[in-house]
């Protein structure tokens, strides 16, 4: 964990109003897992007060890439950043995704925004190993797909690919992914997280997934971010500390 | 120019400095400790403990608010034993005074917390939470009556040589009379102020941000009222005052000995920048070395009303 | 799409929308209908009338803070006399429900006042300030007991047949018994909230910011404050309630109506952005529309509290 | 009285950290007289809160200056404003110098950061006027000379000009503003225009002083910036609406 004021080097902007930003963050780099996340301070000033948190999306030498939409005051600002400009940053932080382990094929799981941390996925699985990306979305206009390969895609109204969730489609190629020996590592709403879920449980799938959550500090002191544990009802486990990457099997999501 | 002298003496609790990180805030300084030297601080107050430990609230437990934020974690606590066992190891490798937070639902609860801690002598001194707005057999229902905090200080004075120190909630019409209170019942000193009372809701879902209904509200929107409560102490109760909410500089720092703070405590900055209490230590060494300041502690109370 | 309702009924008053402007934050209307058609409004309420004119603190009065600003004003008026005089005329100019605020230092103060102000028909209710933080003899005392509060309540009610709203002083512990108190004793409504008690000192001069000393902190900052307390009226007292504090735009003021505001105040607002209010009407009528809310009255204490 | 936004034009930073920011505003440049006001909303967020008040400091063609050291974070935004971007203004705002009258001097004391709106002043006296212009300041770094003529300078440490307050050069040249027919206009710290009242009305000399106060609404609803009346002690004046000029005798500085 290390607090630095990176350089802002380029702004990006993805269709539909995705937005990615370059920071040059060598201490970050050199140390940051996929599925790690930042804390962001996107204003000196005490409006907004607290950090955002961020998963890193991509690395690239030095430098590193986050991923967002414009939510609110926070993404709007950071979305406006002069290039050369410092962004005090937080991190890395919690756990990120395990890569290693008995699988032959990462199978990655994003809806929506859930796709920011997959493009460093991508990039970090090990050549031997292959990747099948499935994204789900709305709409078309909400599938991202940047950074990612061998993508099957599902939207909500058929707009693009597979017509149904995302889950649904997992299903309708169960027998594909049967065949190989999967992982799966997913991110996304909760109604997404909770339906994989049961997909994995019911059909014997590894499955580690990002989970969201509301913070402040993003490194367990605030305890502001619980999540159930499926192993301790006794305790919550921290989604900044613990998380945001859990075997889906640890937490009630 | 000379070093300033930043000591500051609270009862027979000796600091190094007026600045504590606050309850709740830095848990049982493990992961603040990356950032800032606790060796270096005033003192360390931990996460309110309670007999047994308490799993807390259900999320979502924080919402941001203009200029501060409101939080429900619900006094989510190891429990004494655990805290002994566990966390005092990591405690005891620095050379910081380390302040215990107490909460409690009943009055036996508070004493046998104190009674178990006292023992332990790393720890420094009790600040006794009766002041926390969200668990409902908690603190605040003892916290808005001033013969109730008389009572828990009376009872917790009892059983430990330590000093303790009464942790007030802002929520109540004259503060002064709760500071009394706890003076006339032998406490050391008062910390003022914990949250207020606040609410946030969703417009769309019409259900609350927090899934507590209400939580506390910290950060620099609450300053002045914290400034208006300690200045209002100072004014009417001979008593060590520790002022807290919305510190975010050394400025605030100086702000609150002012108004009457003998030592404050950094509660919500430390979630936005853990390497603050450290910086603002610096700055206020500097600071008091520029301005000729040679004792920090002629700065409390040393407001001009004319 | 039909146009939504956006009409209110609070007692016998009967309001085009739910936003009022707030007192001491317009004057008597006169400087904001520049920005904002007062016909368009809710209700006007006025600067708090007292018997006498009053002078006000001596400068400096306000100061800004974290998201938020303390003012410390004294009750400046030009009294009900010359109220009546100087000020009726222009507002009979205007088709807007007016609501005259008074604030006073005795029981025979408030009384009288009132007694004076009735006979005047282009007054359509009566806010009764028992809750001025800033005058030593004011109604922060009266506003700090809720027999008082009640007594208060009682007098004006016998005195007038227009509607009486009492408006809440939120530097209480509940809140809800001094509505409760208002309602028994005959009033129609009660405004939540008036200003927190705050100050702010300059640290190189080691004096207060302002003059008075304490100010009342208004804003945004008290936002989260202000929803409380209206919640805590909404679930524990059966009265109207006019939910005040910083609100910035319409969704703040669908966020009051949830927790259980019939209408609203705007204040600090004014300042900043004086033609607001009129932008505000406009959004809430937009929204209403998309949202399907054919009546926004269906909006008060809709909470899901689950 | 108008709410606009507008346009930023060009920043300009003088010496010793004083700048101009130029403000596209023909609806406020077409009404606004010397030693009028704007409250300036320096942020759309609610940080800084309140505007903050600034006289206009000239006036060109359909632009108009502010004329700002950086105090504070609301300085600090001004300073900042990307160009192109637009900021809400509100104004113009009291009641500004009275230029007519029978004098054929017209003399400026200006103290610091009080030079503000003399350029426009400058600009405004009738041709056939004399102008003489008086600038203190505690060194030379604080004397601004920006957009005057006929400058006299006096520093409280001599490192310009006269060694001493301006009040006292004033004194020294008594005989020379006596010869003529003068109105003074000043604009400082209230500490000099206490001193310069008491100059004024012990040489009987017509005076209009732009006075300062904290400010929230800045056009008479707050009540927030009272100052003392000579002529009804009962009664405040407002700095915002009833002045910020006022007849030095008029009030209690
Ligand atoms: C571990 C973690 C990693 C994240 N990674 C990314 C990422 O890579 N890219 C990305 O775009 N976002 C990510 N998020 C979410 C991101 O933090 C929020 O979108 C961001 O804080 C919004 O800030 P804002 O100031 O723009 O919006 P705000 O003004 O804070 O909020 C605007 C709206 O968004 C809602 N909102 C705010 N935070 C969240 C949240 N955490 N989840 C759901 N809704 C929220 C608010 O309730 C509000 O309605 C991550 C969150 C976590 C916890
Ligand atoms: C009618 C009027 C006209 C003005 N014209 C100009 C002008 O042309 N150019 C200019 O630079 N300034 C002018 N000012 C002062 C200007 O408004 C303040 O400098 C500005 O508000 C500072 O804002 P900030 O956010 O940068 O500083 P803040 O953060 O608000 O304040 C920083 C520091 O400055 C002090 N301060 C703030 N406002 C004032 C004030 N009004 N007087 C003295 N000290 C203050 C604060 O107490 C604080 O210590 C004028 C003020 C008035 C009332
Ligand atoms: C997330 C959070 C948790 C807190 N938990 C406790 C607690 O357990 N016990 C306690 O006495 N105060 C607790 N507090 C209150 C703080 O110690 C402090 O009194 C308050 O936050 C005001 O200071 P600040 O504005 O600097 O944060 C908590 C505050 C926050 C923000
Ligand atoms: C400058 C100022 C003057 C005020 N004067 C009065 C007053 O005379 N009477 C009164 O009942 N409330 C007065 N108030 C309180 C407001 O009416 C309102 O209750 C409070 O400001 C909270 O709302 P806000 O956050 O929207 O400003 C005043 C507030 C301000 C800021
Ligand atoms: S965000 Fe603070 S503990 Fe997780
Ligand atoms: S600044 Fe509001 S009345 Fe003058």
């Amino acid at each position: 964990m290390k607090i630095i004021d990176a350089p802002v080097k380029q702004h990006i902007e993805l269709d539909h109003n995705i937005f990615l930003i370059k920071l040059f963050a060598p201490e970050i780099t050199s140390i940051i897992k996929p599925g790690q996340f930042l804390n962001v301070r996107v204003s000196e000033s005490v409006y907004p007060l607290l950090r955002r948190p961020f998963s890193v999306c991509d690395i690239e030498g030095d430098n590193l890439y986050l991923m967002f939409n414009i939510m609110g005051q926070g993404t709007k600002i950071l979305a406006n950043k002069p290039i050369d400009s410092t962004i005090d940053i937080l991190g890395p932080l919690g756990n990120g995704f395990n890569l290693n382990g008995d699988y032959d094929t990462a199978v990655i799981v994003a809806g929506g925004l859930g796709a920011a941390p997959f493009p460093f996925f991508t990039r970090s699985v090990e050549d031997k190993k292959e990747v099948q990306t499935y994204i789900g979305g709305k709409t078309y206009h909400d599938v991202i797909k940047y950074g990612m390969n061998n993508i099957n895609v599902a939207t909500d109204d058929g707009s693009e690919g597979f017509n149904g969730n995302i889950v649904q489609l997992l299903f309708k190629n169960l027998h594909n992914l049967k065949s190989k020996k999967v992982k799966i590592f997913a991110c996304g709403p909760t109604p997404m997280l909770r339906a994989l879920k049961t997909f994995c449980i019911e059909n014997e799938f590894e499955c580690e997934a990002s989970t969201e959550c509301a913070m402040a500090c993003g490194f367990g002191i605030c305890q502001g971010c619980p999540i159930e544990s499926t192993q301790n009802p006794e305790k919550y486990l921290l989604v900044c500390k613990d998380g945001p990457v859990f075997n889906v099997k640890d937490v009630v999501i | 120019m000379s070093v300033p002298d930043l000591s500051i003496q609270i009862g027979t609790l000796k600091l190094r400095n007026p600045i504590m990180l606050a309850s709740g805030t830095v848990g049982y300084g493990n992961e603040i400790s990356e950032f800032t030297d606790l060796n270096k601080l005033g003192a360390i107050v931990t996460k309110s403990l309670s007999l047994k430990p308490r799993k807390g609230n259900p999320p979502q437990r924080i919402t941001e608010t203009p200029a501060g934020m409101l939080n429900a974690i619900g006094l989510t606590n190891i429990g004494v034993e655990a805290f002994l066992k566990e966390k005092i190891p990591f405690l005891k490798k620095f050379d910081v005074p380390l302040i215990c937070n107490i909460a409690a639902s009943t009055m036996e609860e508070y004493v046998e917390c104190t009674k178990i801690l006292t023992h332990e002598e790393e720890i420094d001194a009790f600040e006794i939470n009766v002041s926390c707005p969200n668990v409902s057999e908690g603190g605040l229902i003892f916290g808005n009556d001033a013969s109730a905090v008389g009572r828990i200080t009376e009872k917790v004075r009892a059983h430990t040589s330590k000093p303790v120190i009464i942790k007030l909630s802002p929520n109540v019409s004259y503060i002064s009379s709760f500071a009394k209170s706890a003076k006339e019942n032998g406490a050391d000193a008062v910390s003022a102020i914990n949250t207020l009372v606040g609410t946030s809701f969703n417009i769309f879902t019409r259900k609350p941000k927090i899934q507590n209904i209400t939580g506390g509200l910290s950060g620099p929107a609450i300053k002045p009222v914290a400034l208006a409560k300690v200045l209002e102490i100072s004014r009417k109760v001979d008593i060590p005052i520790i002022g807290i909410g919305g510190i975010m500089d050394w400025k605030d720092v100086i702000e609150f000995m002012i108004v009457g703070s003998s030592a404050v405590q950094i509660g919500t900055l430390n979630f936005i920048d853990p390497s603050a209490p450290g910086k603002i230590m610096a700055q206020l060494e500097d600071y008091c070395s520029k301005a000729g300041i040679s004792k920090i502690s002629s700065l409390t109370a040393s407001y001009d009303l004319k």
